[in-house]
């Protein structure tokens, strides 16, 4: 990003954030590989992600599957090591921390996962596993820290929780728990990986109020990974909408919402159904499916599935995320739809590679 | 007459600790050409029920009760092979995830063309050109007839379930979560296409689902359901105006929704209750704020208030009160707070 | 620079000074705890089959056989008996209820030994044997999983390769060879069962592992940042133990079984009575030729119990295990 | 990948796995405590008939050299002669292995045929008697001794009721012109039915179980409900559906179990004197014909490997799923 959308240093940067698994096939197919000097094919599940968190702000990663919100919630809390780019976690770059400061970094960052019944170990209680953040980092006053946690999540009270193993409770429950593991160290930032999509309807509600309150009333940041945009405009301050790796519009909610300006954000936005019948929605059809992330389509990458789509930019130029030029407020948007307010020049681009080595232009967000 | 009539409905599931009701007294209708929503969360008896028409239950389940008659006739009572007849070229069925609906070892059109042989009788050729006029409907490549499931993506998948569920043109759909395993753009379209197909061959469906836009979005009419029983049911536009069942009321309140985004989520205190011995008198008295010892003792009345059926004791208060107040988290947790403290 | 910045309105500023000591709940305790629920879930969930507890109950009675065999023994296993008339036997003896004499309850072999007396004795080696090789392939196939399973990568690559050659061998060819190189002793039995035995428990714990690996407990350890050992030995050995157990358990069986059939060959143990030499030397007579019922159906049958006894034991910790063949509800 | 790639692969694979068995009986065989020629050598041997030996098998050389020779020979498959009857072993060999295919084929061919028949319906009838009287027949025809079987039957059977021969192939009078004839004739069938029928009782437990697991997994499936609610027969849900899809792992289970079938035609094959390569490998064992056992060994494991290798190929044919990565 060329400048900040607020001012103030950001809690965390993440600035060309990249995550690409080797598409491994065994020890046999490696040497064979080898031998015919092949290039072992990658899939880039994330490819070039910048956004800002500020302290306290809430962050929704929105997207279909396998557009690569789940790995960017993983490579934030360490999970995967970044294959390129950087995250900034209070000015100090972390992507390369070991030993100590990768501890340190570990207490101020959980992730809570998506299925209540795979979170928690099913052979220890409840105890067990929230007292474990503490004892791997020493952190004093232990059982009463846990206790304060689970008060926190509305388990109460927690004493009558210590022993019970987590079969004994109910799916709210359990994902209460998971919150308060998540809780127990006191982090500054949690990642949320669609933290309620597998509760039962009735009992969601009370997970996400808990969840408000924990970044309401101590001041947490949040990133939250979730196909649900309903869901993620009653949660989140920002919005990045993410297609095949790549952040493709970047804002308030309520504006990318009201007003969605990438063609895959008004697809996305419109295809979500309303619980009023009396609200008629206007549907936009999307053509095809989400392309492959191992042969990644050069230029735009929804370029395939656009109704906008303007030719050969589009098909050659990568549009970078950038402010526009003709769309008020705080927003990135990647489309060459839009006049660039940072002089990005698409069609200079595009002569730019034809004159060139003929290689398509891999344009980047970033400074 | 209506196309399918659920009457007084009860299947068990046994099991060591004794039956399960996961269906415990349930009636309603469907007339032909009506799309009804069967709403509930998990464990409520909505799949139990689809189930039952469609004679497929666990082996250790079983219809206890009731009848479900199909054109008038009681199809709980059929021989094996009447039955067979009537499935699928009557009642056919998408599945929840296509995913796995479809046998992995035959191409699709295999899968499709054995479905209409089980029911017609007519020659290959003609067969493959139906299979050919059904993927064209639904919208996929005739030419990809020939692959196999694990060919297609999950959303190419659910299509050629759906056209498998028209290949003869049912009277009568069940549709059970037909699009939750799906990305929302995904079932968007999906959902757009079963409505647009069924209009054209004037079929009835019965969606189950837990959510509650969906039901919103596709049904004329919704059956409420809560705990193996019948809560609340009538026309969908009065159910989402002004529904008379405290648990519509709060099932409403429980999603998210993207067009009103300050509105708060109401969470319904508590847990739904265990079907080996469910409580007697209502079923959702543990988690109502309108529960008074009446509610505890006895079975809840049906009472019709305009097009409703709504099963509860307090249809009357409901209008005074509670109804302004059921968006509000706060008056659910406090009025079963005060609950708890009374017992 | 501040990662190690305290949040100012944290819910726990008031716990932030670091008491020292303060745990009331002993470590110990809890552990103990832990160990008994797991023991006792696995006891609710097998003693519900009848078979299982039928497996148990027979191998219990088995142990107690080979602790108390010179009590039960009437005689020594190789101890020649001698006839009514005085005389060493050399002929088989029918049992004393089909009219034998010398009052042996299960008449005697050729060589006059007194057939219960080795059946009796010969619990002993088949025990042995079956625990051996139990404890050691679950034990080391569990290890070898465990490894390949959680570091994955080469590591991984290689150890399935040598697993890939293990399940190329056929098992009992390559005992006799083994033991015909190594010599006939009771100990090199066992070691070649174990050799050839880890590799169908490595195998299917190792995709357990693989599974759990990737489990949001056991990512949620990593996140706060639980080493290598620490996820290993809590998070995930505790939960493929079930698995464990079960190759344990049919590790019982194929043990005896290998045992009894390398027995049987005349490669067994030449110093030890076991079931299997005695189905041997019956067979050098050509008992079965001769009817001579009681001298090799008895030991069959002790080795199908003990046996069988493992293996439904194993299918009862399948039936647990492996969720798509519960019942559901 | 596809299909010729992954066939490429695992023969690669099949190779190293050949390769293994070979460097460990070479291990095993030269690196044993002490010297190689005591452990061969029986004692009243001499001096002369020692050395020729000794150079015969190369034990003078340096290891390596030895090592090489070890394999080379074992791919052309010569594995020298034998000690007792200086016959090549090749010739041992390849007299017996068509005695052990016959013995093998015919009990698995039964074996897989009942197994997994029964085994379908085993899974088919969850929850019920049959289901469980399907399970515990096939757990006690696992437990119970192949060659403990085999006596039971010489003894009712052959000792008492006199239906089948005590032993052999073939019968004392009879001298086929071929094997072939022989195969084809009454006589054999007399011979091979018991050994058969008992090696196939006991390989019989291991398809049925799993087919039954495997049944029940597969009829868990919503393809089975929507099958069902296609109207289509019970029969062809079973078996057009279920069976077809719960087959697939049988075929390398197969493949596996193979290396236990392997070692029950041993103990089949001694028991009932049966002139094969199992009942010659321990034979030679005991007579310390080593040259005989290794390479009896070598084509034992070398059924089994190649048997897993055409399973592993086979599957790829019968799961369309099957994506090779």
């Amino acid at each position: 990003m060329s400048e900040q959308i607020e001012d103030g240093e950001p809690m965390l940067r993440v600035e060309n954030l990249q995550k690409r698994f080797r598409v491994d096939d065994g020890i046999v197919n490696a040497i064979t590989n080898r031998l015919r000097g092949d290039d072992p094919s990658y899939v880039h599940a994330v490819d070039g992600v910048s956004f800002d968190l500020q302290k306290g702000e809430t962050l929704g990663l929105a997207g279909e599957s396998g557009c690569g919100k789940t790995t960017t919630g993983m490579t934030l809390t360490k999970l995967y090591e970044p294959s390129g780019g950087s995250i900034r976690y209070e000015g100090r770059d972390i992507t390369d921390l070991e030993g100590e400061d990768l501890q340190a970094f570990r207490r101020n960052v959980q992730m809570i996962f998506q299925d209540p019944f795979e979170s928690l170990n099913p052979k220890r209680t409840i105890f067990d596993t929230l007292v474990e953040p503490l004892k791997i980092h020493d952190i004093g006053n232990q059982q009463k820290r846990v206790a304060r946690a689970l008060e926190f999540a509305g388990l109460t009270p927690p004493e009558q929780f210590f022993d019970q193993f987590p079969h004994e409770l109910s799916g709210g429950q359990r994902q209460r728990v998971a919150i308060a593991r998540a809780l127990v160290l006191d982090p500054d930032f949690i990642v949320a990986d669609e933290p309620v999509s597998m509760l039962d309807v009735s009992l969601r509600a009370g997970v996400l109020q808990l969840l408000e309150r924990m970044n309401k009333e101590y001041n947490l940041s949040v990133v939250y990974i979730s196909h649900d945009l309903s869901l993620l405009r009653h949660m989140c301050d920002k919005l990045a909408i993410m297609y095949l790796g790549r952040i493709v519009e970047y804002g308030r909610t309520e504006e990318i919402i009201e007003s969605p300006k990438h063609p895959y954000t008004k697809a996305l936005v419109n295809a979500v159904p309303v619980p009023d019948p009396t609200i008629k929605r206007t549907r936009v059809e999307l053509a095809g499916e989400v392309g492959d992330a191992i042969e990644v389509p050069t230029g735009c990458r929804f370029k395939d599935r656009c109704d906008e789509h303007l030719g050969d930019v589009c098909d050659q130029v990568s549009p970078p995320l950038e402010r526009k030029a003709d769309i008020t407020g705080d927003r990135l948007v990647g489309c060459h739809l839009f006049e660039s307010a940072e002089g990005f020049d698409p069609e200079a681009e595009l002569v730019k590679s034809r004159s060139g080595d003929g290689s398509p232009v891999a344009a980047e967000s970033d400074d | 007459m209506s196309l399918l009539e659920v009457d007084d409905l009860r299947v068990h599931y046994e099991t060591g600790e004794g039956p399960v009701k996961a269906v415990d007294g349930v009636s309603f209708s469907i007339d032909p050409g009506e799309n009804v929503g069967i709403v509930g969360e998990s464990g409520c008896g909505k799949t139990t029920l689809a189930d039952a028409i469609l004679g497929i239950l666990e082996e250790n389940g079983s219809v206890a009760g009731g009848e479900i008659r199909f054109d008038g006739q009681d199809i709980t009572d059929m021989s094996a092979s009447e039955r067979r007849r009537l499935m699928w070229n009557e009642i056919s069925m998408i599945p929840q995830s296509a995913m796995n609906a479809l046998d992995p070892v035959y191409t699709v059109r295999d899968q499709i063309v054995e479905a209409i042989f089980a029911h017609e009788t007519m020659s290959n050729n003609e067969a493959d050109e139906r299979v050919r006029d059904l993927f064209e409907l639904v919208g996929l490549d005739p030419e990809r007839a020939d692959d196999y499931p694990h060919q297609f993506s999950g959303g190419m998948r659910q299509r050629a379930m759906i056209a498998m569920a028209l290949a003869l043109e049912p009277s009568l759909i069940l549709a059970d979560e037909p699009t939750t395993a799906l990305d929302v753009i995904m079932q968007d379209q999906i959902l757009k296409r079963i409505s647009a197909l069924q209009d054209e061959i004037n079929s009835s469906m019965m969606i189950i689902t837990h959510d509650v836009s969906v039901v919103a979005e596709t049904c004329d009419r919704v059956v409420v359901m809560y705990a193996g029983k019948v809560a609340e049911e009538g026309p969908a536009d009065t159910i989402f105006d002004r529904p008379y069942h405290p648990y519509t009321l709060g099932l409403q309140g429980a999603f998210p929704n993207i067009r009103k985004p300050d509105q708060d989520l109401v969470s319904i205190p508590g847990h739904p209750p265990e079907l080996i011995e469910p409580p007697t008198g209502c079923r959702f008295v543990d988690r109502c704020p309108l529960a008074t010892e009446d509610c505890r003792t006895s079975e809840p009345p049906e009472v019709r208030t305009d097009d409703l059926r709504t099963f509860c004791h307090h249809t009357d208060k409901i209008d005074g009160g509670f109804r302004s107040r059921a968006g509000d988290r706060d008056a659910w947790k406090e009025t079963v707070a005060a609950m708890e403290i009374q017992r | 620079m501040g990662i190690q910045d305290e949040t100012a309105d944290s819910i726990y500023t008031d716990l932030d000074e670091y008491a020292g000591v303060d745990d009331d709940r002993s470590e110990w305790s809890r552990f103990i705890a832990r160990w008994r629920e797991t023991f006792a879930s696995q006891w609710r969930l097998l003693k519900q089959d009848t078979l299982v507890v039928f497996g148990i109950v027979t191998i219990a009675f088995f142990a107690l056989v080979a602790v108390l065999a010179p009590y039960i023994a009437p005689h020594s296993p190789l101890e020649r008996q001698y006839g009514d008339d005085g005389v060493l036997i050399s002929q088989w003896h029918e049992p004393f209820w089909l009219g034998g004499e010398g009052g042996h309850i299960l008449g005697t072999t050729a060589e006059g030994y007194d057939i219960f007396s080795q059946l009796v004795f010969g619990t002993r080696p088949a025990l042995i044997v079956g625990f051996a090789a139990a404890v050691i392939t679950a034990t080391f196939g569990t290890m070898v999983a465990l490894v390949a399973g959680y570091y994955g990568g080469r590591v991984d690559d290689v150890l399935m390769r040598l697993v890939d050659i293990a399940y190329g061998l056929p098992l009992l060819p390559t005992v006799i060879l083994m033991v015909a190189y190594l010599g006939p002793s009771f100990f090199n039995v066992i070691i070649a069962v174990c050799l050839l035995q880890w590799r169908s428990s490595a195998r299917v714990i190792r995709s357990q592992v693989l599974s759990l690996r990737e489990r949001p407990f056991v990512q949620s350890a990593r996140v706060a940042g639980a080493s290598d050992w620490r996820i290993i030995s809590r998070h995930i050995a505790p939960n493929v133990l079930p698995l464990t157990f079960l190759y344990a358990a049919f590790a019982i069986g194929w043990g005896i079984l290998t045992e009894a059939g390398v027995s049987f060959l005349g490669l067994g143990d030449p110093s030890q009575v076991s079931w299997g030499t005695m189905l041997q030397s019956s067979h050098t007579y050509n008992a079965m030729s001769h009817g001579v019922w009681w001298w090799f159906v008895p030991p069959g049958i002790c080795i199908a119990l003990v046996v069988i006894s493992g293996f439904l034991i194993g299918r009862g910790y399948e039936e647990i295990t492996n969720p798509k063949l519960r019942r559901r509800n | 990948m596809g299909k010729t790639e992954f066939a490429i692969r695992r023969t690669f694979q099949l190779v190293l796995t050949l390769w293994a068995v070979g460097t460990l009986l070479f291990v095993i065989f030269r690196l044993m405590p002490g010297d190689p020629t005591s452990y061969i050598l029986s004692p009243g041997m001499d001096a002369e008939a020692r050395q020729a030996i000794v150079e015969d098998f190369g034990l003078n050389a340096p290891v390596h050299e030895q090592y090489i020779s070890f394999l080379t020979n074992a791919v052309v498959l010569d594995f020298g002669r034998s000690f007792h009857t200086s016959e090549p072993v090749q010739d041992v060999l390849f007299r017996l292995i068509p005695n052990t295919l016959v013995l093998m084929l015919a009990a698995f061919v039964m074996a897989y045929g009942i197994g997994i028949v029964l085994g379908v319906f085993v899974g088919a009838n969850r929850g019920t008697r049959f289901e469980k009287g399907g399970i515990v027949l096939a757990l006690v025809q696992r437990s119970m001794p192949t060659f403990w079987v085999g006596i039971l039957v010489l003894w009712i059977f052959g000792a008492w009721l006199g239906v089948i021969p005590m032993s052999g192939m073939r019968s004392a009078g009879e001298s086929p012109e071929s094997f072939l004839h022989m195969v084809a004739s009454l006589d054999f069938f007399w011979h091979l039915i018991a050994p058969a029928a008992c090696l196939a009782f006991y390989s019989m437990g291991y398809p049925l179980l799993l087919m039954r697991n495997s049944m029940l997994e597969i009829l868990g499936e919503e393809f089975i409900d929507v099958c069902e609610a296609k109207g289509l027969k019970r029969r062809t849900v079973l078996f057009k559906h279920a069976a077809r899809n719960a087959f697939l792992p049988i075929v390398t289970a197969a493949a596996v179990s193979l290396g236990f079938a392997v070692g029950g035609s041993v103990l089949i094959e001694t028991v009932f004197g049966w002139p094969g390569l199992g009942r010659e490998m321990v034979r030679a064992v005991i007579r310390r014909d080593f040259p005989v056992a290794q390479g009896a060994f070598v084509m034992l494991a070398g059924l089994v490997i190649t048997m897993n290798f055409v399973a592993d190929l086979a599957y790829g044919y019968l799961d369309p799923r099957v994506t090779y990565d």
